[in-house]
């Protein structure tokens, strides 16, 4: 069985360790898990062996013979093979060439590429993991997040120079559904039936249990614990990444918390609302209230919550929010009261070299200005601080770049910056996505509490078990379509997940 | 006698240029002095710079190839500062010791008059003009004025070529494109043109699109080297006034001898005389 | 390293500075020179600090050159035609501002990139300003002597006179700063800088703000202009054009100086310095001009090449 | 919508080529005039092409136009030397590759901005360009009859006679066109452009092929120096100055008429085509030089503003 060692690997940012001499062993045959909260170190590891960071120090040995490691083009040769946290997919290049990035093409010729074979590869590669409904010659920059990601994970199976000894994962499921997850596990077993190592990171505990033979834990950038996944359990992992006893399960729904509230005038109401690809949106949603909107990727979540910001163009029905005509755009939006977390962090949120409260207090800046828009550095200063300190934000200085922090911590960044106002109106759009299981408990108690205090909130997540555990009730969309307004009580995901696909056999 | 000079021109890539700051180099050589030429690309703000930057180095006298009412700022300090300057072929300024040229009215009198001699009196003609520059603006006026008195002349165009490139190769796509608009033979009996690059983008155009044998006389001024072996290969290019670059050279020298020497130079303008280059005088 | 990555672009033009002042101990760091120095640069030094409020949203404005010729000859035309000082500057001011917010306008509303709506202005502005001058230089008579005063006149201050065209510049660039660092209208500008789409959907007004922005520039860019033509007492439709490349790059230079490579108005400032004192330096220690050339792209590259050589090993 | 979009700029070419052959209907579409329109804009579209592999990867190269001044007297100082005419023109080309290496060395390796990097070379390069030459034009005698032959040759195909320039700028763009769109190195590029950061994870080189378009970039540039040296039968040092933005330009034309704003070179090619066409056809109809400025401006804008408006309307 073949070993892959990774030995003493340090790195530290501007003094700061993120690492701090973690080993890791893996072994052939074994799908390996890398567990650890929001800035752990996690991707650092992953950085570090895939030779696009320069290590502190780090030795590399396969099979008990030491190899360099020094560039992307050293880990390629040793047959190490990465899908990277953040989305990296080329958006003006072919679906096909994005499959095939780094990697030889092939050629006519000895020259030109041969494009029916380029495409033929990437075509099979994608139909392994069940998309074969991406065509391999559109442009990528036409594609949707779930398949942007399924063309990133396609990249792990063509053929390459080097034999692929290990895949290298980084929360490959963030941005896919339950069914594209569930093909990507098949195709991971196989890979590993076949004698391939898999590292795999991921803050979804389910999938953990269920996929990974052994878990490696970092806390702080030091190995917290490694093992068999089945002997330690969940709550050994748990215990290990925070330091912590795990809390108990999520909070019962508190239904009184709406009731209180359901008097006063609601938070936003549409009537037979249709616009865009959206028809017969048709609710009322209260102050307190937590509306959870389900449905298959593309059904038109993100459409329904941009609504609300004043996008989009209503052909039919009438939408009100907070008692008047819906706003003209985000600006105004903003001003009233209505906050977004957008589903795409690193396009749709953040400013990646900015510093943490520049994009913290953007959206607030009207208010946190004195008059003639002179700005109070201090007084934004204390809101990112007082914010970061909500989310319970990772970081070294709130003047260091969002770039620089762990992907879980941007993640919090775009929520403190929602949360930031009060809003009466919350619109999250997948607002957890890779916030570790601790963090996300805290970020839905922040929700929770709003809502508590009379904001109306409406929710996507492409984790069922997220929209259950926050919502009070859930809108099945379908095409588009409203199919149903149900109650979340009750609801399990598997029942949700029955629920969505039967609107879908309907609309079709 | 020891003496440090500083020369200023926003145009030093202009052939003309050139001569005239050789010119006065070579008289400078024999005069021992150090001279330091500096060329500002054009623009006038830098060229005020640079004199300043020569009156705080403490330079024996300034020679500037610019528009002096332009750099009067830089003028005034050097007044201040008791530096004499000379213009070589820059304009009449009090604050400028004399300036040195030669005569632009008669050297735009002597080729527009060519050419109203050389067609009659009567038929269509071309001008490229270049107004923005004061000097070749004024050979532009003299020009209109000699064809407009002559009823038989239409002067169908009046091209502003693109100089960034030196003003031949836009000159020679401009012509093609008005060749191609004016397709008949003898349709165009004439190109002035206000200075040589012109006449010669003219001359290209011509030759390329085979009309050289219609008989279109083009004239420049100038007479640089390119031209003259133009006018000497005979072809439509047939005449160009030369300025005697070198001459205004050494004398804008002459001049700054004297004043080193302690002289006070009476005349503003030293005019040096210029010449009418055919076929006939070219090869001389 | 980081040191190095940020400071390099300052240290080069400190060891500028220490290479003249020791080259030329007599007259280089001497007050009338650098006054000399401050005046020299205070155009190009307005059209780069204006030029930075539209580089804080990542756009550029080529057309800041020809805006700069277009507000001379429309200033000088006004005098031609008799009219008083003041309404000249005024006309010459506000076709900057319209200028500039044609550009905001072709930008941010009809959505042409940066580069090619100022590229097309550019060619607009310039034929404008033959237009506006008949192609000529308007000099002599015509510009009315208090104008010309103007750039030639200064504040006494302690027995030095502060040159008047200096203090235009400190003045515009205290503007500036103010907007850029501390107004809610400059954080909103680095946002869209930072990431547009992410910016307008945190609420913050985009097109308007890219208007106002390109606005304020082609305003910066015609008092450049009247500055110019106050200083050469004469307004021809070509002079402001080499500014625009000689601003984009002071600029950049000073971008060199922050460590996310976004632009500040106080780096830009040191851009245009070291542009200034290379010009001034090179030529007192009357270096041949084509050689001139030759050092200053050298030296720039050297000043920049260290920050940036910091950059890469630290990462 | 998309289609507006995307097919903008064209449909703006094709108004502009059919107001011409209306309002010129004998002399427009003429194969004279077509074959001098080619032949005119030949050495800016050589600049234009090889711009688009720097411009693929999100690179500038502002240094082209100084460098085809510093080609063209190179190899004039060669012929002045009596060195052969091979000899010159492989000198040339020559500094062209070493000038365009040293730009991608200074972006890829010292990390220099592009925009900076190239501006220093610029500089650089222009005052070489004077060194060599000595500031002169070099012509007449100097310039060896078969080298000013070539521009005026050309090659006939029924009964029509190709000029010899024409198809040398056919000859770049094939070998570009099949770079970017044919060849691994071509469409690595892009990555670079499109997402550097993804290209670097996947192991693209990024700074080896940054070096080696840049490279090229440069040997076009000499190119189109030597084209220009061979039509006016000499060489200048400032003679190929006015290329550089109007070949920034072209390629940003073209950029407005691929979905995802990326450069490509049969897009550049059109972008090369309404300049010449605008300049050949406006010259024509003999409108006022000043107007005709300000007419190519807005044209451009036209051109391009209906493919912006179909992107903001259809978003
Ligand atoms: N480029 C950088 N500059 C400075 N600090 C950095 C940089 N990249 C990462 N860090 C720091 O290193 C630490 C580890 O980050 P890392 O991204 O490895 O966390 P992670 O375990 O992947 O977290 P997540 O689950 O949120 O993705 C964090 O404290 C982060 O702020
Ligand atoms: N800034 C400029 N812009 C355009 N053309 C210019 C410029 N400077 C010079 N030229 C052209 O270059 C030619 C050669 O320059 P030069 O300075 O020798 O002019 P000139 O013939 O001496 O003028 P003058 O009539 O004053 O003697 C000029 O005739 C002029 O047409
Ligand atoms: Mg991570
Ligand atoms: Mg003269």
């Amino acid at each position: 069985m073949r070993r892959i060692e990774f030995l003493g690997l340090s790195r530290a940012y501007g003094g700061q360790p993120a690492l701090v001499d973690v080993s890791l062993t893996l072994a052939g045959g074994e799908i390996h898990a890398l567990m650890g909260e929001n800035g752990a170190g996690k991707s650092t590891l992953i950085r570090l062996i895939a030779g696009v960071t320069r290590a502190d120090s780090m030795r590399v040995r396969i099979d008990g013979a030491e190899v360099p490691l020094a560039s992307a083009a050293d880990a390629a040769r040793a047959g190490f093979r990465f899908v990277h946290q953040e989305l990296h997919i080329v958006p003006q290049l072919s679906v096909a060439e994005n499959v095939a990035l780094g990697r030889p093409l092939p050629r006519r010729f000895g020259l030109a590429v041969d494009w029916p074979r380029l495409r033929a590869e990437a075509a099979a590669a994608l139909a392994r993991l069940g998309a074969v409904g991406i065509d391999p010659a559109l442009p990528a920059g036409r594609l949707t997040t779930g398949e942007r990601m399924l063309v990133r994970l396609a990249a792990l199976l063509v053929a390459g120079d080097a034999a692929p000894r290990l895949y290298v994962l980084d929360e490959p499921t963030a941005a896919l559904t339950h069914a594209e997850s569930a093909r990507l596990f098949a195709v991971l077993r196989d890979l590993a039936r076949d004698g391939a190592a898999i590292l795999y990171v991921s803050h979804r505990l389910d999938e953990v249990m269920a996929l990974c033979h052994r878990v490696t834990v970092l806390r702080d950038g030091r190995v917290a614990l490694a093992g068999p996944t089945l002997e330690i359990g969940r709550d050994g992992i748990i215990r290990a990444m925070t330091g912590r006893e795990p809390r108990g399960a999520a909070r019962p729904i508190e239904r009184s918390d709406a009731a209180a509230t359901a008097a006063r005038a609601p938070v936003c109401r549409l009537d037979k609302v249709a616009a865009g690809r959206l028809s017969g949106l048709d609710f009322t949603l209260a102050p307190g209230a937590i509306l959870g909107i389900a449905g298959l990727e593309n059904a038109g979540q993100s459409e329904l919550l941009r609504l609300f910001l004043g996008e989009g163009r209503i052909a039919a029905g009438r939408l009100e929010v907070l008692g008047r005509p819906r706003p003209s755009g985000p600006a105004e939006a903003w001003a009233r009261g209505i906050a977004l977390v957008p589903r795409e962090r690193r396009a749709e949120a953040l400013m990646p070299g900015r510093t943490i409260t520049d994009n913290v207090v953007l959206p607030h800046l009207g208010r946190l200005s004195r008059p003639l828009g002179l700005a109070r550095a201090r007084a934004e200063a204390r809101m990112a601080r007082d914010m970061a300190a909500q989310v319970r934000l990772r970081f070294r200085a709130l003047g260091q770049p969002v770039r620089s922090l762990s992907g879980g911590n941007q993640q919090k960044v775009v929520f403190a910056r929602a949360l930031a106002g009060a809003p009466r109106l919350l619109l999250l759009d997948d607002p957890t996505r890779g916030v570790d299981v601790d963090a996300r408990a805290d970020l839905h108690e922040l929700v929770r509490g709003l809502a508590a205090r009379g904001a109306g909130v409406i929710l996507t997540s492409t984790d069922l078990t997220e929209l259950l555990e926050l919502g009070h009730s859930i809108l099945i969309l379908s095409a588009g379509r409203q199919a149903g307004l149900v109650p979340a009580a009750g609801l399990t995901p598997e029942t949700l997940l029955g629920a969505i696909y039967r609107a879908g056999e309907r609309a079709a | 006698a020891e003496g440090r000079v500083t020369v200023v021109t926003p145009y030093l890539a202009q052939p003309g240029t050139q001569f005239y700051v050789d010119g006065f180099k070579a008289a400078a050589a024999e005069e021992g002095w150090e001279v330091n030429v500096i060329d500002t690309a054009g623009d006038i703000a830098a060229a005020v710079a640079r004199i300043e930057d020569a009156v705080t180095q403490g330079v024996d006298a300034i020679v500037i190839n610019v528009d002096p009412a332009q750099v009067e700022a830089g003028l005034a300090q050097a007044q201040a500062a008791g530096i004499p300057v000379v213009g070589m072929d820059a304009g009449m300024h009090p604050m400028l010791a004399t300036n040195v040229t030669s005569n632009g009215y008669a050297m735009a009198v002597e080729t527009a008059t060519y050419i109203v001699n050389r067609i009659g009196g009567a038929g269509n003609v071309v001008m490229f003009v270049f107004d923005p520059f004061p000097p070749v603006q004024m050979r532009g006026v003299i020009a209109d004025a000699i064809f407009a008195n002559h009823p038989g002349i239409t002067v169908i165009d009046r091209v502003t070529p693109d100089v960034q490139d030196g003003g031949i190769a836009d000159s020679r796509a401009k012509m093609e494109a008005i060749l191609a608009a004016n397709p008949e033979p003898g349709s165009i009996a004439a190109v002035w043109a206000a200075w040589d690059q012109p006449a010669l983008g003219a001359l290209q155009a011509i030759e390329a699109a085979g009309r050289a044998g219609e008989g279109i006389v083009i004239t420049g001024i100038d007479a640089n080297p390119q031209a003259r072996d133009a006018i000497a290969a005979g072809g439509n290019f047939e005449a160009s006034v030369a300025q005697d670059f070198i001459g205004i050279g050494r004398t804008a020298a002459g001049a700054v001898a004297r004043l080193l020497a302690g002289e006070t130079i009476r005349e503003p303008v030293i005019y040096v005389p210029t010449r009418l280059i055919t076929a006939a005088n070219v090869a001389e | 390293m980081r040191r190095l990555r940020r400071y390099g672009t300052l240290i080069g033009f400190a060891g500028i500075v220490a290479a003249f002042a020791v080259l030329l101990p007599d007259t280089f760091l001497t007050t009338r020179n650098l006054l000399n120095i401050s005046q020299q640069v205070s155009m190009l030094a307005v059209v780069a600090f204006s030029m930075t409020l539209v580089m804080a949203m990542g756009d550029f404005d080529l057309s800041v050159g020809s805006m700069a010729s277009l507000a001379g000859v429309t200033a000088a035309a006004m005098f031609q035609a008799g009219h008083p000082v003041p309404a000249g500057i005024l006309a010459a001011l506000a076709v900057g501002l319209a200028g500039g917010l044609l550009n905001g306008v072709l930008v941010a509303w009809v959505g042409i990139l940066p580069f090619v709506a100022t590229l097309g202005t550019l060619t607009m502005f310039s034929g404008a300003a033959f237009v506006v001058s008949d192609g000529r230089t308007i000099f002599g008579r015509d510009i009315p002597e208090p104008f010309a005063a103007f750039a030639r006149g200064g504040v006494e201050v302690a027995g030095v006179t502060l040159p008047a065209l200096t203090l235009a510049a400190l003045g515009v660039f205290l503007v500036v700063w103010v907007l850029l660092e501390h107004t809610a209208f400059g954080r909103r500008l680095y946002a869209i800088g930072g990431n547009a789409e992410a910016a307008r959907l945190a609420g913050v007004p985009v097109a308007r703000l890219r208007i106002a922005a390109f606005g304020l520039t082609g305003l910066g860019a015609a008092a450049a202009g009247l500055m110019y033509a106050s200083r050469v007492a004469s307004a021809n439709p070509t002079q402001g054009a080499g500014l625009m490349l000689d601003a984009i790059a002071a600029v950049f230079l000073g971008m060199t100086m922050s460590e996310e490579g976004e632009p500040r108005v106080h780096a830009t400032l040191v851009g245009v310095l070291i542009l200034a004192v290379l010009a001034n330096g090179l030529t007192q220690l009357r270096v041949d001009s084509y050689i001139r050339e030759i050092l200053v792209g050298a030296i720039i590259l050297a000043a920049v090449g260290a920050a940036g050589l910091g950059r890469i090993l630290g990462r």
